[in-house]
Protein backbone atom coordinates (compact mmCIF):
# COMPACT_ATOMS: atom_id res chain seq x y z
CA UNK A 1 0.00 0.00 0.00
CA UNK A 2 1.15 3.24 -0.90
CA UNK A 3 0.65 5.96 1.74
CA UNK A 4 0.58 9.86 1.59
CA UNK A 5 1.15 12.53 3.85
CA UNK A 6 0.04 16.15 4.01
CA UNK A 7 0.70 19.16 6.13
CA UNK A 8 2.09 19.21 9.12
CA UNK A 9 1.89 15.25 9.35
CA UNK A 10 4.00 15.35 6.57
CA UNK A 11 6.46 17.41 8.16
CA UNK A 12 6.30 15.83 11.37
CA UNK A 13 6.68 12.20 9.51
CA UNK A 14 9.74 13.78 7.73
CA UNK A 15 8.08 12.17 4.26
CA UNK A 16 5.42 13.20 1.58
CA UNK A 17 5.06 9.22 0.31
CA UNK A 18 6.12 5.82 1.10
CA UNK A 19 4.96 2.37 1.05
CA UNK A 20 4.48 -0.64 2.88
CA UNK A 21 3.17 -4.22 2.19
CA UNK A 22 0.24 -4.48 4.77
CA UNK A 23 1.21 -5.54 7.89
CA UNK A 24 -1.04 -8.87 9.41
CA UNK A 25 -1.97 -7.36 12.29
CA UNK A 26 -3.77 -4.33 9.62
CA UNK A 27 -7.36 -4.61 9.21
CA UNK A 28 -8.50 -0.49 9.49
CA UNK A 29 -6.92 2.00 9.20
CA UNK A 30 -6.87 2.34 12.65
CA UNK A 31 -4.86 -0.61 12.78
CA UNK A 32 -2.33 1.22 10.07
CA UNK A 33 -2.17 3.93 12.06
CA UNK A 34 -1.37 2.22 15.52
CA UNK A 35 1.55 0.64 13.31
CA UNK A 36 2.57 3.51 11.78
CA UNK A 37 3.33 4.94 14.88
CA UNK A 38 5.94 2.49 15.87
CA UNK A 39 7.97 2.73 12.82
CA UNK A 40 9.42 5.64 14.16
CA UNK A 41 9.52 8.22 16.98
CA UNK A 42 8.99 11.09 14.20
CA UNK A 43 6.11 8.85 12.74
CA UNK A 44 4.83 8.47 16.74
CA UNK A 45 4.39 12.06 17.73
CA UNK A 46 2.75 13.03 14.35
CA UNK A 47 0.01 10.95 14.73
CA UNK A 48 -0.41 10.58 17.77
CA UNK A 49 -4.09 13.04 18.04
CA UNK A 50 -6.28 10.78 16.35
CA UNK A 51 -8.98 13.31 16.78
CA UNK A 52 -6.87 15.55 14.10
CA UNK A 53 -6.07 12.81 11.79
CA UNK A 54 -7.84 12.16 8.91
CA UNK A 55 -8.40 9.60 6.20
CA UNK A 56 -8.89 8.82 2.35
CA UNK A 57 -8.52 5.62 1.02
CA UNK A 58 -8.80 5.85 -2.67
CA UNK A 59 -9.27 9.53 -2.66
CA UNK A 60 -11.96 9.07 -0.40
CA UNK A 61 -12.97 10.73 2.80
CA UNK A 62 -13.29 7.37 5.67
CA UNK A 63 -14.07 6.77 9.37
CA UNK A 64 -10.96 5.41 11.15
CA UNK A 65 -12.76 2.00 11.28
CA UNK A 66 -12.99 1.75 7.57
CA UNK A 67 -11.14 -1.67 6.23
CA UNK A 68 -7.99 -1.45 3.93
CA UNK A 69 -6.30 -3.73 1.44
CA UNK A 70 -2.64 -3.71 0.26
CA UNK A 71 -3.30 -1.74 -3.28
CA UNK A 72 -5.15 0.91 -1.35
CA UNK A 73 -4.17 3.99 -1.46
CA UNK A 74 -4.00 5.68 1.88
CA UNK A 75 -3.82 9.45 2.71
CA UNK A 76 -3.13 10.72 6.23
CA UNK A 77 -3.55 14.39 6.84
CA UNK A 78 -4.63 17.22 9.67
CA UNK A 79 -8.34 19.06 9.29
CA UNK A 80 -8.66 20.68 5.79
CA UNK A 81 -8.33 24.70 5.77
CA UNK A 82 -8.91 25.52 2.24
CA UNK A 83 -11.44 27.96 0.47
CA UNK B 1 -22.04 19.08 -15.23
CA UNK B 2 -19.90 21.56 -12.71
CA UNK B 3 -16.89 22.94 -14.08
CA UNK B 4 -13.77 22.23 -11.85
CA UNK B 5 -10.31 23.37 -11.85
CA UNK B 6 -7.49 23.31 -9.25
CA UNK B 7 -4.54 25.62 -10.66
CA UNK B 8 -1.93 28.05 -9.21
CA UNK B 9 -2.50 30.88 -11.81
CA UNK B 10 -5.39 33.55 -10.93
CA UNK B 11 -9.08 33.82 -12.39
CA UNK B 12 -11.61 36.82 -14.14
CA UNK B 13 -14.64 36.20 -12.56
CA UNK B 14 -16.13 38.32 -15.49
CA UNK B 15 -14.79 36.01 -17.88
CA UNK B 16 -15.93 32.70 -16.14
CA UNK B 17 -19.15 33.86 -15.72
CA UNK B 18 -19.24 34.74 -19.50
CA UNK B 19 -18.15 30.99 -20.41
CA UNK B 20 -20.98 29.17 -17.83
CA UNK B 21 -23.43 31.36 -18.88
CA UNK B 22 -23.21 31.31 -22.69
CA UNK B 23 -26.61 32.21 -24.07
CA UNK B 24 -28.42 30.48 -22.25
CA UNK B 25 -31.31 32.90 -21.34
CA UNK B 26 -33.20 30.45 -19.05
CA UNK B 27 -30.63 32.00 -16.31
CA UNK B 28 -32.04 34.80 -14.06
CA UNK B 29 -29.57 34.31 -10.97
CA UNK B 30 -25.99 34.60 -10.94
CA UNK B 31 -23.65 34.12 -7.63
CA UNK B 32 -20.38 34.03 -7.27
CA UNK B 33 -17.96 33.77 -3.95
CA UNK B 34 -14.54 34.68 -4.15
CA UNK B 35 -12.37 34.00 -1.00
CA UNK B 36 -9.09 35.94 -0.59
CA UNK B 37 -5.81 35.97 0.94
CA UNK B 38 -6.30 38.15 4.18
CA UNK B 39 -3.73 40.10 6.35
CA UNK B 40 -4.71 40.32 9.68
CA UNK B 41 -2.49 42.70 11.22
CA UNK B 42 -0.22 43.29 8.34
CA UNK B 43 1.96 40.76 9.22
CA UNK B 44 1.43 38.40 6.63
CA UNK B 45 4.03 38.25 4.09
CA UNK B 46 2.80 34.97 1.56
CA UNK B 47 0.36 31.89 1.94
CA UNK B 48 1.11 28.49 0.53
CA UNK B 49 -1.40 26.02 -0.07
CA UNK B 50 -1.04 22.52 0.01
CA UNK B 51 -3.39 20.35 -1.89
CA UNK B 52 -3.69 16.37 -2.77
CA UNK B 53 -3.55 16.37 -6.29
CA UNK B 54 -5.65 13.34 -7.60
CA UNK B 55 -8.36 13.39 -4.73
CA UNK B 56 -8.58 17.56 -4.98
CA UNK B 57 -10.57 17.56 -8.28
CA UNK B 58 -12.62 14.31 -8.07
CA UNK B 59 -13.51 15.29 -4.39
CA UNK B 60 -14.45 19.25 -5.42
CA UNK B 61 -16.18 17.27 -8.55
CA UNK B 62 -18.25 14.97 -6.10
CA UNK B 63 -19.15 18.02 -3.89
CA UNK B 64 -20.75 20.02 -6.85
CA UNK B 65 -22.68 17.19 -8.48
CA UNK B 66 -24.58 16.93 -4.37
CA UNK B 67 -25.40 20.75 -5.14
CA UNK B 68 -26.65 19.92 -8.38
CA UNK B 69 -29.15 17.21 -7.29
CA UNK B 70 -30.19 19.74 -4.50
CA UNK B 71 -30.91 22.58 -6.42
CA UNK B 72 -31.61 23.38 -10.23
CA UNK B 73 -28.65 24.55 -11.27
CA UNK B 74 -28.08 25.79 -14.80
CA UNK B 75 -24.38 26.27 -14.18
CA UNK B 76 -21.66 25.61 -11.69
CA UNK B 77 -18.08 26.36 -11.45
CA UNK B 78 -15.68 26.06 -9.06
CA UNK B 79 -11.64 27.27 -9.25
CA UNK B 80 -9.43 26.51 -6.47
CA UNK B 81 -6.05 28.06 -6.68
CA UNK B 82 -2.76 26.20 -5.31
CA UNK B 83 1.08 27.36 -4.58
CA UNK B 84 2.37 30.44 -2.98
CA UNK B 85 -0.09 34.01 -2.89
CA UNK B 86 0.01 37.21 -1.68
CA UNK B 87 -2.32 38.91 0.59
CA UNK B 88 -5.24 40.38 -1.11
CA UNK B 89 -5.04 37.41 -3.87
CA UNK B 90 -8.01 35.73 -5.26
CA UNK B 91 -8.09 31.68 -3.64
CA UNK B 92 -11.55 30.44 -4.52
CA UNK B 93 -14.19 30.81 -6.86
CA UNK B 94 -17.46 29.15 -6.74
CA UNK B 95 -20.34 31.15 -9.31
CA UNK B 96 -24.00 28.93 -9.60
CA UNK B 97 -26.30 29.82 -11.97
CA UNK B 98 -29.98 29.22 -11.67
CA UNK B 99 -33.38 30.47 -13.18
CA UNK B 100 -33.79 32.30 -9.39
CA UNK B 101 -31.86 33.83 -6.85
CA UNK B 102 -32.79 31.25 -3.81
CA UNK B 103 -31.14 28.12 -5.41
CA UNK B 104 -27.83 30.34 -6.88
CA UNK B 105 -27.46 31.42 -3.71
CA UNK B 106 -27.94 28.66 -1.50
CA UNK B 107 -26.10 26.13 -3.66
CA UNK B 108 -22.90 28.85 -3.50
CA UNK B 109 -23.18 28.93 0.47
CA UNK B 110 -23.46 24.74 0.36
CA UNK B 111 -20.65 24.50 -1.85
CA UNK B 112 -18.55 26.84 0.13
CA UNK B 113 -19.28 25.05 3.09
CA UNK B 114 -18.67 21.29 2.10
CA UNK B 115 -15.40 22.78 0.19
CA UNK B 116 -14.38 24.04 3.65
CA UNK B 117 -14.28 21.19 5.28
CA UNK B 118 -13.90 18.36 2.75
CA UNK B 119 -11.63 19.52 -0.21
CA UNK B 120 -8.31 18.57 0.75
CA UNK B 121 -6.39 22.22 0.86
CA UNK B 122 -4.09 23.12 3.91
CA UNK B 123 -2.97 26.70 4.11
CA UNK B 124 0.53 27.70 5.41
CA UNK B 125 1.21 31.43 6.74
CA UNK B 126 4.78 33.12 6.16
CA UNK B 127 4.82 35.91 8.72
CA UNK B 128 7.76 38.35 9.46
CA UNK B 129 8.57 36.22 12.70
CA UNK B 130 7.58 32.60 11.51
CA UNK B 131 5.95 30.37 9.32
CA UNK B 132 2.71 28.03 10.73
CA UNK B 133 -0.20 25.64 9.34
CA UNK B 134 -3.78 27.20 9.55
CA UNK B 135 -5.93 25.73 12.06
CA UNK B 136 -9.39 24.25 11.34
CA UNK B 137 -12.35 26.15 12.38
CA UNK B 138 -15.32 24.55 14.62
CA UNK B 139 -17.48 27.16 12.80
CA UNK B 140 -16.75 25.69 9.52
CA UNK B 141 -17.49 22.09 10.62
CA UNK B 142 -20.45 23.64 12.67
CA UNK B 143 -21.88 25.09 9.29
CA UNK B 144 -22.08 21.72 7.49
CA UNK B 145 -25.13 21.16 10.17
CA UNK B 146 -27.64 23.73 8.81
CA UNK B 147 -27.65 21.64 5.37
CA UNK B 148 -28.85 18.11 7.02
CA UNK B 149 -32.35 17.31 5.46
CA UNK C 1 -20.98 53.42 3.19
CA UNK C 2 -22.19 51.28 0.06
CA UNK C 3 -22.36 52.81 -3.17
CA UNK C 4 -25.44 52.89 -5.71
CA UNK C 5 -25.71 54.12 -9.30
CA UNK C 6 -28.92 53.63 -11.05
CA UNK C 7 -27.69 53.47 -14.76
CA UNK C 8 -29.12 52.17 -17.83
CA UNK C 9 -25.07 50.75 -19.10
CA UNK C 10 -24.33 47.82 -17.95
CA UNK C 11 -21.03 47.35 -15.66
CA UNK C 12 -18.28 44.64 -14.96
CA UNK C 13 -18.47 42.37 -12.45
CA UNK C 14 -14.56 42.50 -11.78
CA UNK C 15 -13.93 46.19 -12.53
CA UNK C 16 -16.68 46.43 -9.45
CA UNK C 17 -14.55 43.81 -7.18
CA UNK C 18 -11.49 45.91 -7.98
CA UNK C 19 -12.66 48.98 -7.39
CA UNK C 20 -14.27 48.26 -4.17
CA UNK C 21 -11.74 45.67 -2.64
CA UNK C 22 -8.73 47.82 -3.64
CA UNK C 23 -5.93 46.77 -1.42
CA UNK C 24 -7.81 46.17 1.77
CA UNK C 25 -6.64 43.05 2.68
CA UNK C 26 -8.96 42.59 5.73
CA UNK C 27 -11.31 41.38 2.97
CA UNK C 28 -11.46 37.23 3.02
CA UNK C 29 -14.98 36.96 1.27
CA UNK C 30 -16.89 38.47 -1.89
CA UNK C 31 -19.99 37.69 -2.87
CA UNK C 32 -21.75 39.03 -5.81
CA UNK C 33 -25.17 38.36 -6.74
CA UNK C 34 -26.27 39.42 -10.86
CA UNK C 35 -29.66 39.54 -11.80
CA UNK C 36 -30.25 39.40 -15.77
CA UNK C 37 -33.27 39.23 -18.12
CA UNK C 38 -34.69 35.82 -18.32
CA UNK C 39 -36.73 34.28 -22.00
CA UNK C 40 -39.29 31.66 -20.71
CA UNK C 41 -39.86 30.31 -24.10
CA UNK C 42 -37.39 32.04 -26.35
CA UNK C 43 -40.86 34.67 -27.19
CA UNK C 44 -39.56 37.46 -25.28
CA UNK C 45 -37.89 40.27 -27.51
CA UNK C 46 -37.39 42.93 -24.89
CA UNK C 47 -37.70 44.25 -21.33
CA UNK C 48 -38.11 47.91 -20.17
CA UNK C 49 -37.49 48.82 -16.67
CA UNK C 50 -38.89 52.09 -15.46
CA UNK C 51 -38.19 53.15 -12.29
CA UNK C 52 -38.53 56.68 -10.07
CA UNK C 53 -35.52 59.14 -10.14
CA UNK C 54 -35.35 60.88 -7.41
CA UNK C 55 -36.61 57.39 -5.44
CA UNK C 56 -34.73 54.86 -6.69
CA UNK C 57 -31.09 55.74 -5.05
CA UNK C 58 -32.33 56.69 -2.06
CA UNK C 59 -34.20 53.52 -1.28
CA UNK C 60 -31.32 51.32 -2.91
CA UNK C 61 -29.15 53.62 -0.29
CA UNK C 62 -31.91 53.11 2.92
CA UNK C 63 -31.74 49.03 1.81
CA UNK C 64 -27.68 48.76 2.26
CA UNK C 65 -27.47 51.26 5.14
CA UNK C 66 -29.35 48.78 7.02
CA UNK C 67 -27.29 45.50 5.64
CA UNK C 68 -24.25 47.68 6.65
CA UNK C 69 -25.65 48.18 10.19
CA UNK C 70 -26.51 44.23 10.86
CA UNK C 71 -23.25 42.42 9.26
CA UNK C 72 -19.34 44.17 9.52
CA UNK C 73 -19.67 44.45 5.54
CA UNK C 74 -15.83 45.74 4.52
CA UNK C 75 -17.59 47.22 1.14
CA UNK C 76 -21.18 47.56 -0.96
CA UNK C 77 -22.20 47.93 -4.14
CA UNK C 78 -25.56 48.03 -5.88
CA UNK C 79 -26.17 48.89 -9.58
CA UNK C 80 -29.29 48.82 -11.02
CA UNK C 81 -30.25 49.42 -14.88
CA UNK C 82 -33.27 51.08 -16.27
CA UNK C 83 -34.26 51.45 -19.85
CA UNK C 84 -34.96 48.90 -22.67
CA UNK C 85 -32.45 45.28 -22.35
CA UNK C 86 -32.27 42.08 -24.41
CA UNK C 87 -33.03 38.84 -22.82
CA UNK C 88 -29.64 37.49 -21.19
CA UNK C 89 -28.44 41.24 -20.42
CA UNK C 90 -27.69 42.21 -16.84
CA UNK C 91 -30.08 43.76 -14.74
CA UNK C 92 -28.72 44.67 -11.22
CA UNK C 93 -25.60 43.44 -9.55
CA UNK C 94 -24.70 43.26 -5.78
CA UNK C 95 -21.52 43.10 -3.97
CA UNK C 96 -20.57 42.43 -0.38
CA UNK C 97 -17.22 41.69 0.91
CA UNK C 98 -16.47 41.75 4.45
CA UNK C 99 -13.72 38.94 6.59
CA UNK C 100 -15.27 35.88 6.23
CA UNK C 101 -18.20 34.04 4.34
CA UNK C 102 -21.38 34.19 6.33
CA UNK C 103 -21.50 37.68 7.08
CA UNK C 104 -21.27 38.34 2.63
CA UNK C 105 -23.55 35.76 1.86
CA UNK C 106 -26.18 37.19 4.38
CA UNK C 107 -25.96 40.56 3.77
CA UNK C 108 -25.84 39.69 -0.65
CA UNK C 109 -29.33 37.72 -0.17
CA UNK C 110 -30.58 40.53 2.28
CA UNK C 111 -30.18 43.36 0.02
CA UNK C 112 -31.64 41.35 -3.02
CA UNK C 113 -34.85 40.03 -1.33
CA UNK C 114 -35.23 43.79 0.06
CA UNK C 115 -34.46 45.44 -3.58
CA UNK C 116 -37.12 43.27 -5.07
CA UNK C 117 -39.99 44.77 -2.83
CA UNK C 118 -39.13 47.87 -2.42
CA UNK C 119 -36.63 49.84 -5.02
CA UNK C 120 -39.32 51.28 -6.91
CA UNK C 121 -38.20 49.47 -10.27
CA UNK C 122 -41.26 47.95 -12.70
CA UNK C 123 -40.74 45.38 -15.59
CA UNK C 124 -42.56 45.54 -19.13
CA UNK C 125 -42.08 42.68 -21.19
CA UNK C 126 -41.82 43.03 -25.27
CA UNK C 127 -43.06 39.72 -27.11
CA UNK C 128 -44.06 38.56 -29.91
CA UNK C 129 -47.51 39.00 -29.36
CA UNK C 130 -47.92 41.80 -26.57
CA UNK C 131 -46.72 44.15 -24.24
CA UNK C 132 -46.91 43.23 -20.41
CA UNK C 133 -46.31 44.63 -16.94
CA UNK C 134 -44.68 41.48 -15.17
CA UNK C 135 -47.04 40.88 -12.24
CA UNK C 136 -45.23 40.74 -8.37
CA UNK C 137 -44.18 37.50 -6.32
CA UNK C 138 -45.75 36.38 -3.44
CA UNK C 139 -42.74 34.65 -3.11
CA UNK C 140 -40.46 37.72 -3.04
CA UNK C 141 -42.80 39.23 -0.42
CA UNK C 142 -42.41 36.03 1.49
CA UNK C 143 -38.86 36.15 1.15
CA UNK C 144 -38.81 39.35 3.98
CA UNK C 145 -40.06 37.20 6.30
CA UNK C 146 -37.02 35.09 7.51
CA UNK C 147 -35.15 38.51 8.00
CA UNK C 148 -37.10 39.53 11.08
CA UNK C 149 -35.43 39.18 13.95
CA UNK D 1 -49.27 68.57 -4.00
CA UNK D 2 -47.35 66.71 -7.13
CA UNK D 3 -48.39 63.25 -7.94
CA UNK D 4 -46.23 61.01 -10.01
CA UNK D 5 -48.11 57.74 -11.40
CA UNK D 6 -45.72 54.68 -12.51
CA UNK D 7 -45.86 51.56 -14.31
CA UNK D 8 -49.61 50.03 -15.24
CA UNK D 9 -51.42 53.02 -12.84
CA UNK D 10 -49.73 55.80 -15.08
CA UNK D 11 -50.60 54.26 -18.33
CA UNK D 12 -54.19 53.65 -16.64
CA UNK D 13 -54.37 56.98 -15.10
CA UNK D 14 -53.20 58.14 -18.90
CA UNK D 15 -50.19 60.87 -17.10
CA UNK D 16 -47.10 60.22 -15.26
CA UNK D 17 -47.40 63.48 -12.87
CA UNK D 18 -50.16 65.91 -12.17
CA UNK D 19 -50.73 68.74 -9.27
CA UNK D 20 -53.56 69.78 -7.09
CA UNK D 21 -53.53 72.00 -4.67
CA UNK D 22 -54.79 69.27 -1.22
CA UNK D 23 -58.38 69.24 -1.21
CA UNK D 24 -60.23 69.88 2.28
CA UNK D 25 -61.45 66.57 1.99
CA UNK D 26 -58.05 64.63 2.20
CA UNK D 27 -56.22 64.21 5.24
CA UNK D 28 -54.58 60.86 4.57
CA UNK D 29 -53.12 58.83 1.40
CA UNK D 30 -56.60 56.74 1.46
CA UNK D 31 -58.26 59.99 0.99
CA UNK D 32 -55.83 60.94 -1.65
CA UNK D 33 -57.17 57.76 -3.39
CA UNK D 34 -60.97 58.63 -2.89
CA UNK D 35 -60.66 62.02 -4.36
CA UNK D 36 -58.21 61.40 -7.15
CA UNK D 37 -60.81 58.30 -8.16
CA UNK D 38 -63.42 60.65 -8.85
CA UNK D 39 -61.39 62.74 -10.80
CA UNK D 40 -61.87 60.93 -13.57
CA UNK D 41 -63.10 57.44 -15.19
CA UNK D 42 -59.51 56.46 -16.00
CA UNK D 43 -58.35 57.01 -12.80
CA UNK D 44 -61.10 55.28 -11.09
CA UNK D 45 -60.26 52.23 -13.17
CA UNK D 46 -56.15 52.54 -12.53
CA UNK D 47 -56.98 53.30 -8.93
CA UNK D 48 -59.79 51.22 -7.85
CA UNK D 49 -58.26 47.80 -6.43
CA UNK D 50 -56.29 49.40 -3.19
CA UNK D 51 -54.58 46.33 -2.41
CA UNK D 52 -52.19 46.75 -5.56
CA UNK D 53 -51.77 50.60 -4.67
CA UNK D 54 -48.44 51.20 -3.31
CA UNK D 55 -47.77 54.94 -2.13
CA UNK D 56 -44.71 57.30 -1.21
CA UNK D 57 -44.35 60.27 0.24
CA UNK D 58 -41.65 62.42 -0.46
CA UNK D 59 -39.92 59.15 -1.81
CA UNK D 60 -40.61 57.22 1.52
CA UNK D 61 -43.05 54.59 1.53
CA UNK D 62 -46.15 54.93 3.48
CA UNK D 63 -49.14 52.93 4.61
CA UNK D 64 -52.49 54.13 3.12
CA UNK D 65 -53.51 56.19 6.64
CA UNK D 66 -50.02 58.19 6.62
CA UNK D 67 -50.99 61.93 6.73
CA UNK D 68 -50.38 63.85 3.98
CA UNK D 69 -49.73 67.72 3.12
CA UNK D 70 -49.74 70.20 0.56
CA UNK D 71 -46.36 70.44 -0.33
CA UNK D 72 -45.67 66.78 -0.09
CA UNK D 73 -44.69 64.65 -3.67
CA UNK D 74 -46.79 61.45 -3.86
CA UNK D 75 -46.22 58.71 -5.73
CA UNK D 76 -48.40 56.05 -6.63
CA UNK D 77 -47.73 52.54 -7.92
CA UNK D 78 -47.91 48.74 -8.45
CA UNK D 79 -46.18 46.42 -6.35
CA UNK D 80 -42.55 47.09 -7.82
CA UNK D 81 -41.24 44.32 -9.98
CA UNK D 82 -36.87 44.54 -10.28
CA UNK D 83 -34.11 43.60 -9.37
Amino acid sequence: MIIKYFSWIREGVGTAEESLAKPGSVTTVSDLLDHLSGVSEQHSVALKERVFIKVAVNHVHVRHDTVIGDGDEIAIFPPVTGG
Amino acid sequence: MASISVQSNDFDISEEIAALKKDNNDVGAIVTFTGTVRDIGGTLRTMTLEHYPGMTEKELARIASVAEERWPLLGCRVIHRYGTLKPGENIVLVITLSAHREAAFKAAEFLMDFLKSNAPFWKKEQTNEDNRWVASKQSDASALDRWKK
